[in-house]
């Protein structure tokens, strides 16, 4: 199939598509609405199940119920809408059954705007609600990375009967760019053998969150946590460019990593020595390699479309072994190269010599 | 050839459009390209661009501070987007609706007064295919022959009837800025 | 008939046309030729025959409050009539 | 005389519905949510579907559901368990889903979620099990706690004019297009209790016909929060809630009468 | 004579109300949200409340109402435009509070919440724009989409065997006691819009009297999102819209009536 | 006042109304029901402003009106209903209204259960919400703290204009220990200059968190982070105990803090020199303090009733200059001190001379 | 009259006496002395003179599902009474 | 002093607020102190515990896991605590639902047929309060005094016709104690 001329949100529709999700469950929300509304044209043609859910609530507990039931579900939404689904993504992680969600990130706090942002980090990586868990969450740079990591996402999900999410912003969701999209994937003809089916012959199953009883719910929590590590351990993703021999490396993820890739490209032109680190799943954050790195760079520089959010985990990567320096728009504003190239600059320019 | 391309105006005139037809051209001319845009906040007669960066090798920021090409549709676009072109650049404007004249001198400008031509035409619609005539007469980013192409399968067999006029409006507007001088 | 004038704002008008349909004497059109800044063709009052009765239809089908309207009325009706 | 032929002979005439575990349940004495658990299982029994049923619980007292039917089930987040039910039973089309909820859950936080899989027509049931009070969280006013009810958040009684009126479900939903019947019945006696197997039967064959959403509303007691006997109890449901709360269909589309006449 | 006497004199009879300020909208040309905004501006003019008044506006296209309005305002979170309103109310009983919210914020996402000021008889007014879709995001169907209608997120048609049927949410809050008025005006023609103007001066004299919750349900044109023009939009209010939602008054509680009559 | 013997919760409540809370908007659940209840009984009896709402989403939506109107408002939820708030959190930042809201913790994810547990941390420290923000988060360990708390909270939200957590667990909510209650204060008069009051004789005032230009939601944002900045400058509390000569220092909040304490005074009795920091504001975290400490003591172990998410925070502050452990309990599990102190005396032997 | 009797789970019984409302034969009391694991006094049927019609109305009312029904009744006609 | 203890039992039974007199007491006599209840799913009828501290220190931990003495209202609580109390300390057993006696040598063990004797009063809701006299008969927590003031307190006018009988529950379990030997 050749490269055609894609929107991100319809990308991340279709893809999904491909990739067999069953069921769709989603409420209109600037930027991402497209995706919304190109499920709403293709899920019915094909058959499968579409509703435009009453709230970001009931779409999330819809998602929850389809997935329960064995199919391959999703929903999207943006900020606002995601922070609504709190409490369902804690339920479902809680439960260990997979589902899809897509977060294309407008600018906020608040109703914010519509504009490109990358301020849901702390809300998606940490604990997208209460409890001690943490979402599978991608983070695509281009519409061809969208589509892969929408595929990678329902067999992320699947694999690990867990809660994966795909955040974009503003910018990716209304961007075309030239993407390939790949054949339409069967869809899964059987049920997984844990989903409620009707008990037909066997016992009943039960799928649920809740256990009064501490020790129980300890136990679920170790089970939870183990998985947590196994995923760690497994699913650190990440891409890399011209940091052999960088002295400063630039760490973003999404479009800000995308945008300063154009930055470090300058700077190499210009004779700094120079890398770009592009996180792609954000969590599992990929320490590993980034810590592996503060061995032996002598800056870190974070780019965000935010006050400082993956920062964090950058520092800790880090280890106190290197400054790790930042630099963010937010509300909305999309970093220029030119800006970042300045930012990259000024730090380079103070580099401390590691070996002296 | 790496470029980026503004165009802006507001809502309804076709901007997005004509930016999404660069677009799609560049990729059928096997180039790499990105297209974005950005809104204001009505959903009718708000602002409206886009940008479209063009290049021979992947593309790494679709945004830029300062384009090469700026394709102004009205005046507060020209406001706004003159002193941010490139030195060197581009500058096409809507002189329909131009209030100031731009000033600077390091740019290349191109004035063309679309919005009485395409009402000429019977079809102000066709504003925006006249100012990118224009453009591709003055920087030939892709062939206008492919954008023929091009615009005719986006048309499709339901909109076949307005190839002909679009067709018209783009030779308009590329005569328009080969009538004028190139300072 | 009460003889009436009506201001249109330009600035503020966006050639919706519902006053040209609300008004029961036929006396606004619209303009084709001066775009406003946001690029629409404003209404106007074209009254050459001072037809216009005030009536204040066409403001109140307006749904951008651009029309302010004007009638001449005796003096000491008019306390009356400009609560009702 | 053939009469002198017949041999007499013991047999079960009330057991256990196969659809409902044999465990016991955390409710307190005397709560009719048991009832309730009972008179569902046992139409699944009679309607045959107990292996393509999938049930919901919600948050409240019932809570456990999943652990007394003997069905698959899953467990709702509070007041969405008709989302949840929706989301399965799009992609589930020849599985039975119910769902099973309190006032609190259903007419306070749920609010949003019943209108609309009502609205929808989502052909899913929905018990409601209204017993005027949040009993899970220990007594608090729910939406339809009656005027002047002593609650543990309304402690000198529901205030209208602070604290509203009580709201009736069963009209509400039923005044919806989609939804294809609704009824509101009582569990305080054993005619009741017969009335609304009728009803729960009924509301599970619309379900089985493809007909579209529906509710069966039960006025249920809860001895423990009203601070009541268990008899007492019952009597205050006739006495106080019955009037508020009139039994009786709110909704019957078309079609549904003949389902409810067959046996 | 005494006429002759009369000295003729141009006088301004209608011009824009001190409670809405004079700035442009961003409204699409055409759109009745913003004869919706001049007539309550108007009613609080005449009513005398504007220094007494907070607007609260929704998420939807009238989300800048605050911009618009001559008051303080404030921006409440999609749908909840009732909780802020009664939060805001409560502590200041002698503030006039208003929402304004389309059908999207009202009948879908914030359905709880509306139905649960109404219940509660909350002392505020609701002014509510059903234009049948979502205008703000770019036309994807609302709870008020009707059978049939195209839109954005349902692009056949809406299908009511999938998406259900639309609501009428002046009955759905009517229905409930706590409701003081409830009425369903239209703006698609003069008559309509000055019935409209009555309807919501006396919303607004319900809550004065404190006689608890007002509601007036405005049928409103989205030119832009029906793709068609706005004249065509208003017959479209009239042709397809009103048949499905009848004008009138759905709640007209006792002493409601008196305070309509007077002046 | 002499001291009584107060519940939890009921304290959370009284403290409260003490410190003149004039509107309060909830929804039960467990374990803060008791909260909710007093305030049904104290408020109206006060005249003062009382709502059981419909759901914890109306509850901080009408939280945010009273706010907006100027008045001092809270509510107060347990970790589901806290998720379900994030949207409303998120909007009280964006707009700069005061608010405080009581989190009495449980055992997640999902419906979980009924006890104690901390594993709300991320949620409220990180971003409650969409955007860049973090609420004040304060975390008391007994009775009188949480009153002392409480009153604080409210003095912070109106000089911060900002959202503040007071956040327990359900041991603390249920626990009943003497503490004292302050004299009732006098229910603020004048509304603040900003608040909605009807535009009499001035120009209208709004409050709103939507800007849609990117440049001035960017600036919105700035003032925000300044805010922020300038609340880490001045707000950041703790407690130790036998800190001075203290090779080994534990950190914990709230209730693991106030267990950990009876571990440390075995170990000390044991000989072993082991000290005890207990972050009282978790937002902003006491970093300053805790860095300082980092450069003389020998480990740090942590102690949570989750799986690790102050963790985090102890990391960053000790900025990879010594080990930092975990001790946690999850699902309701509250540690008992033979527990703690065992982990304590593993971690105690295992301790590298750092002088050496 | 159908001559019936009763089982009933002494474990799952809650003592919440509805079956003995129940019950038009006045032959179920509830016991004082034997609490259940749970501190429940159970119910029990007392029946010297036969009267349980084995009527099942206790069944119906009983929360618990903690009664067992049992009637004695002809063969031939059973199989027709017990899909009742 | 620092004790640490546990009373447990079914919902109903009062478990709770024999805790809670104790707390209020040791208050009363100025000493440190926590309760904390714990519960299990059901509202009535369910496990019900308390874990009470009085201690002459301020407290740290209220929780404990080798409580120094423990009150047990029923057989599950008997099964589940006589395992867990400190060696040395003290079990009080209500013997009326004991199933199977407790099998521990270092424990000092007093059986109280708490619920018979409570029935022989004629009001089975006092049997936590003969399993609290026999408590306070066996460790002087609390003076016996003290009890009875706050209990009155405690009742308030409303209940105050419960105060006899309360009184007298007190004292019949603390002669129950008294009247088993000391092992
Ligand atoms: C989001 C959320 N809010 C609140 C609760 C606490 N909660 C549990 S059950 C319940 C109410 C139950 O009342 P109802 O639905 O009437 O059921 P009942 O117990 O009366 O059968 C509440 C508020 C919760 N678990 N989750
Ligand atoms: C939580 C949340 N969900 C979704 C949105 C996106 N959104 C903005 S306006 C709107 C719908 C507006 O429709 P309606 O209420 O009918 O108002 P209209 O624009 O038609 O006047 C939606 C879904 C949002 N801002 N916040
Ligand atoms: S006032 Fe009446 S007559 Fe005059 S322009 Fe307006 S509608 Fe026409
Ligand atoms: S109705 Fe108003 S906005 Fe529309 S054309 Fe007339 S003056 Fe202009
Ligand atoms: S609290 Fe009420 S509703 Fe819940 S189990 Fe007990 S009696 Fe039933
Ligand atoms: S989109 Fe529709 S509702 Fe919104 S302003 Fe335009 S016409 Fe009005
Ligand atoms: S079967 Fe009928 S008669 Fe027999 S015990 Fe039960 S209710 Fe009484
Ligand atoms: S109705 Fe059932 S639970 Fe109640 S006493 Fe009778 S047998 Fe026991
Ligand atoms: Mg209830
Ligand atoms: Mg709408």
């Amino acid at each position: 199939m050749a490269a055609e001329l894609l929107k991100g949100n319809v990308a991340l529709a279709e893809a999904a598509i491909r990739a067999g999700v069953e069921a769709y469950f989603g409420y209109p929300i600037t930027p991402q609405t497209e995706l919304l509304e190109h499920m709403a044209q293709r899920m019915p043609e094909l058959g499968r199940a579409f509703i435009q859910a009453e709230s970001e609530l009931a779409s999330i507990n819809m998602v929850y119920g389809a997935a329960c039931a064995g199919a391959r579900a999703m929903t999207s939404s943006s900020s606002p809408g995601i922070s609504l689904m709190q409490e369902g993504f804690s339920y479902i992680a809680g439960s260990e059954v997979p589902a899809v969600v897509v977060d294309v990130m407008r600018g906020g706090p608040g109703l914010g705007n519509i504009q490109p942002s990358q301020s849901d980090y702390f809300q998606v990586t940490r604990s997208a609600g209460h409890g001690d868990y943490h979402p599978i969450v991608l983070a695509p740079a281009s519409v061809q990375e969208a589509i892969d990591l929408v595929m990678l996402a329902f067999d992320l999900a699947d694999k690990y009967r867990h809660l994966v999410f795909v955040v974009a912003d503003g910018l990716l969701g209304q961007m075309m760019e030239p993407a390939e999209l790949p054949p339409m994937r069967p869809l899964h003809t059987e049920r997984p053998d844990w989903a409620l089916t009707g008990a037909q012959g066997r016992a009943p199953r039960i799928i649920t969150s809740l256990e009064l009883d501490a020790p129980a719910l300890e136990e679920v929590n170790n089970r939870l946590q183990a998985k947590l590590r196994a995923i760690e351990e497994h699913e650190q993703r990440y891409a890399e460019q011209m940091i052999e021999d960088a002295r400063l490396v630039i760490v973003g993820y999404g479009t800000a990593g995308r945008i300063a890739q154009t930055a470090v490209k300058q700077a190499r032109h210009e004779g700094m020595k120079v890398g770009l680190f592009r996180p792609i799943s954000l969590w599992p954050f990929p320490e590993r390699r980034l810590s592996r790195l503060a061995d032996r760079v002598d800056a870190f520089l974070v780019v965000e479309m935010n006050a400082g959010q993956m920062l964090d985990d950058v520092r800790l990567a880090a280890g106190g072994q290197v400054p790790v320096d930042f630099y963010g728009r937010t509300g909305g504003m999309v970093p220029v190269p030119e800006e970042i190239y300045q930012a990259i600059a000024t730090l380079y320019a103070k580099l401390p010599d590691r070996l002296s | 050839m790496h470029e980026e391309i503004i165009f802006a105006g507001f809502g309804g005139q076709g901007v997005l459009f004509a930016g999404q037809l660069l677009a799609y051209t560049a990729l059928e001319e096997g180039r790499h390209v990105t297209w974005i845009p950005s809104y204001g906040p009505e959903m009718r007669g708000g602002t409206a661009n886009c940008t479209v960066v063009v290049s021979d090798e992947p593309i790494g920021s679709p945004v830029c501070m300062h384009p090469s090409i700026a394709v102004v549709f009205n005046n507060p676009s020209l406001e706004k987007y003159e002193p941010l072109v490139k030195p060197g650049g581009l500058l096409i404007i809507n002189q329909s609706l131009m209030v100031t004249p731009p000033s600077r001198t390091d740019l290349e400008i191109v004035l063309i007064p679309a919005t009485e031509a395409a009402t000429e035409m019977g079809q102000v619609r066709v504003t925006n295919m006249i100012l990118f005539g224009a453009l591709l007469a003055r920087q030939q980013l892709v062939r206008a022959e492919t954008v023929l192409t091009v615009l005719q399968d986006k048309l499709g067999a339901r909109k076949a009837h307005l190839q002909a006029i679009n067709n018209a409006a783009l030779e308009r507007g590329a005569a328009l800025a080969q009538a004028q001088p190139v300072e | 008939m009460a003889k009436g004038r009506i201001e249109i704002n330009e600035h503020t008008c966006k050639g919706c046309t519902l006053c040209v349909i609300a008004c029961p004497q036929d006396v606004i059109v619209m303009s084709t030729d001066r775009p406003t800044a946001k690029g629409y063709y404003p209404a106007m009052l074209v009254d050459p025959e001072g037809k216009c009765t005030g009536c204040a239809l066409c403001a109140v089908a307006c749904p951008d409050v651009c029309i302010t309207v004007y009638r001449q009325v005796p003096v000491r009706a008019a306390r009356a009539e400009a609560s009702v | 005389m053939v009469a002198l032929e017949t041999v007499i002979e013991e047999q079960v005439v009330y057991a256990r519905p196969a659809s409902l575990r044999d465990v016991p349940t955390h409710y307190c004495p005397g709560c009719t949510h048991g009832i309730a658990h009972r008179l569902v299982a046992e139409v699944l029994d009679e309607l045959g579907v107990r292996e393509r049923t999938i049930g919901v619980s919600p948050v409240g007292c019932a809570v456990f559901a999943y652990k007394y039917f003997n069905i698959d089930g899953c467990e709702a987040a509070h007041g969405r368990a008709p989302a949840m039910a929706t989301g399965l039973k799009r992609v589930s089309p020849d599985a039975v889903v119910f769902t099973y909820q309190g006032d609190g859950d259903l007419a306070a936080i749920g609010t949003a979620e019943i209108m609309h899989v009502a609205a929808r027509g989502e052909n899913i049931t929905t018990i409601f099990v209204n017993n005027a009070i949040y009993g899970m969280t220990g007594g608090q006013m729910a939406p339809t706690t009656l005027p002047g009810q002593r609650t543990k958040s309304s402690p000198t009684g529901r205030d209208v004019e602070l604290a509203g009126f009580p709201m009736r479900m069963a009209e509400l939903v039923g005044s919806l297009p989609g939804a294809a019947y609704v009824t509101r019945r009582s569990l305080h006696n054993v005619k009741e209790i017969n009335k609304a197997k009728k009803a729960i039967r009924a509301a599970f064959k619309v379900q089985l016909a493809g007909m579209g959403f529906a509710m069966v509303e039960l006025l249920s007691s809860c001895p423990t929060n009203w601070g009541l006997s268990a008899p007492e109890a019952l009597q205050w449901i006739e006495d106080v809630m019955v009037p508020y709360y009139p039994l009786g269909d709110t909704k019957v589309a078309d079609g549904v009468d003949a389902l409810m006449k067959e046996r």
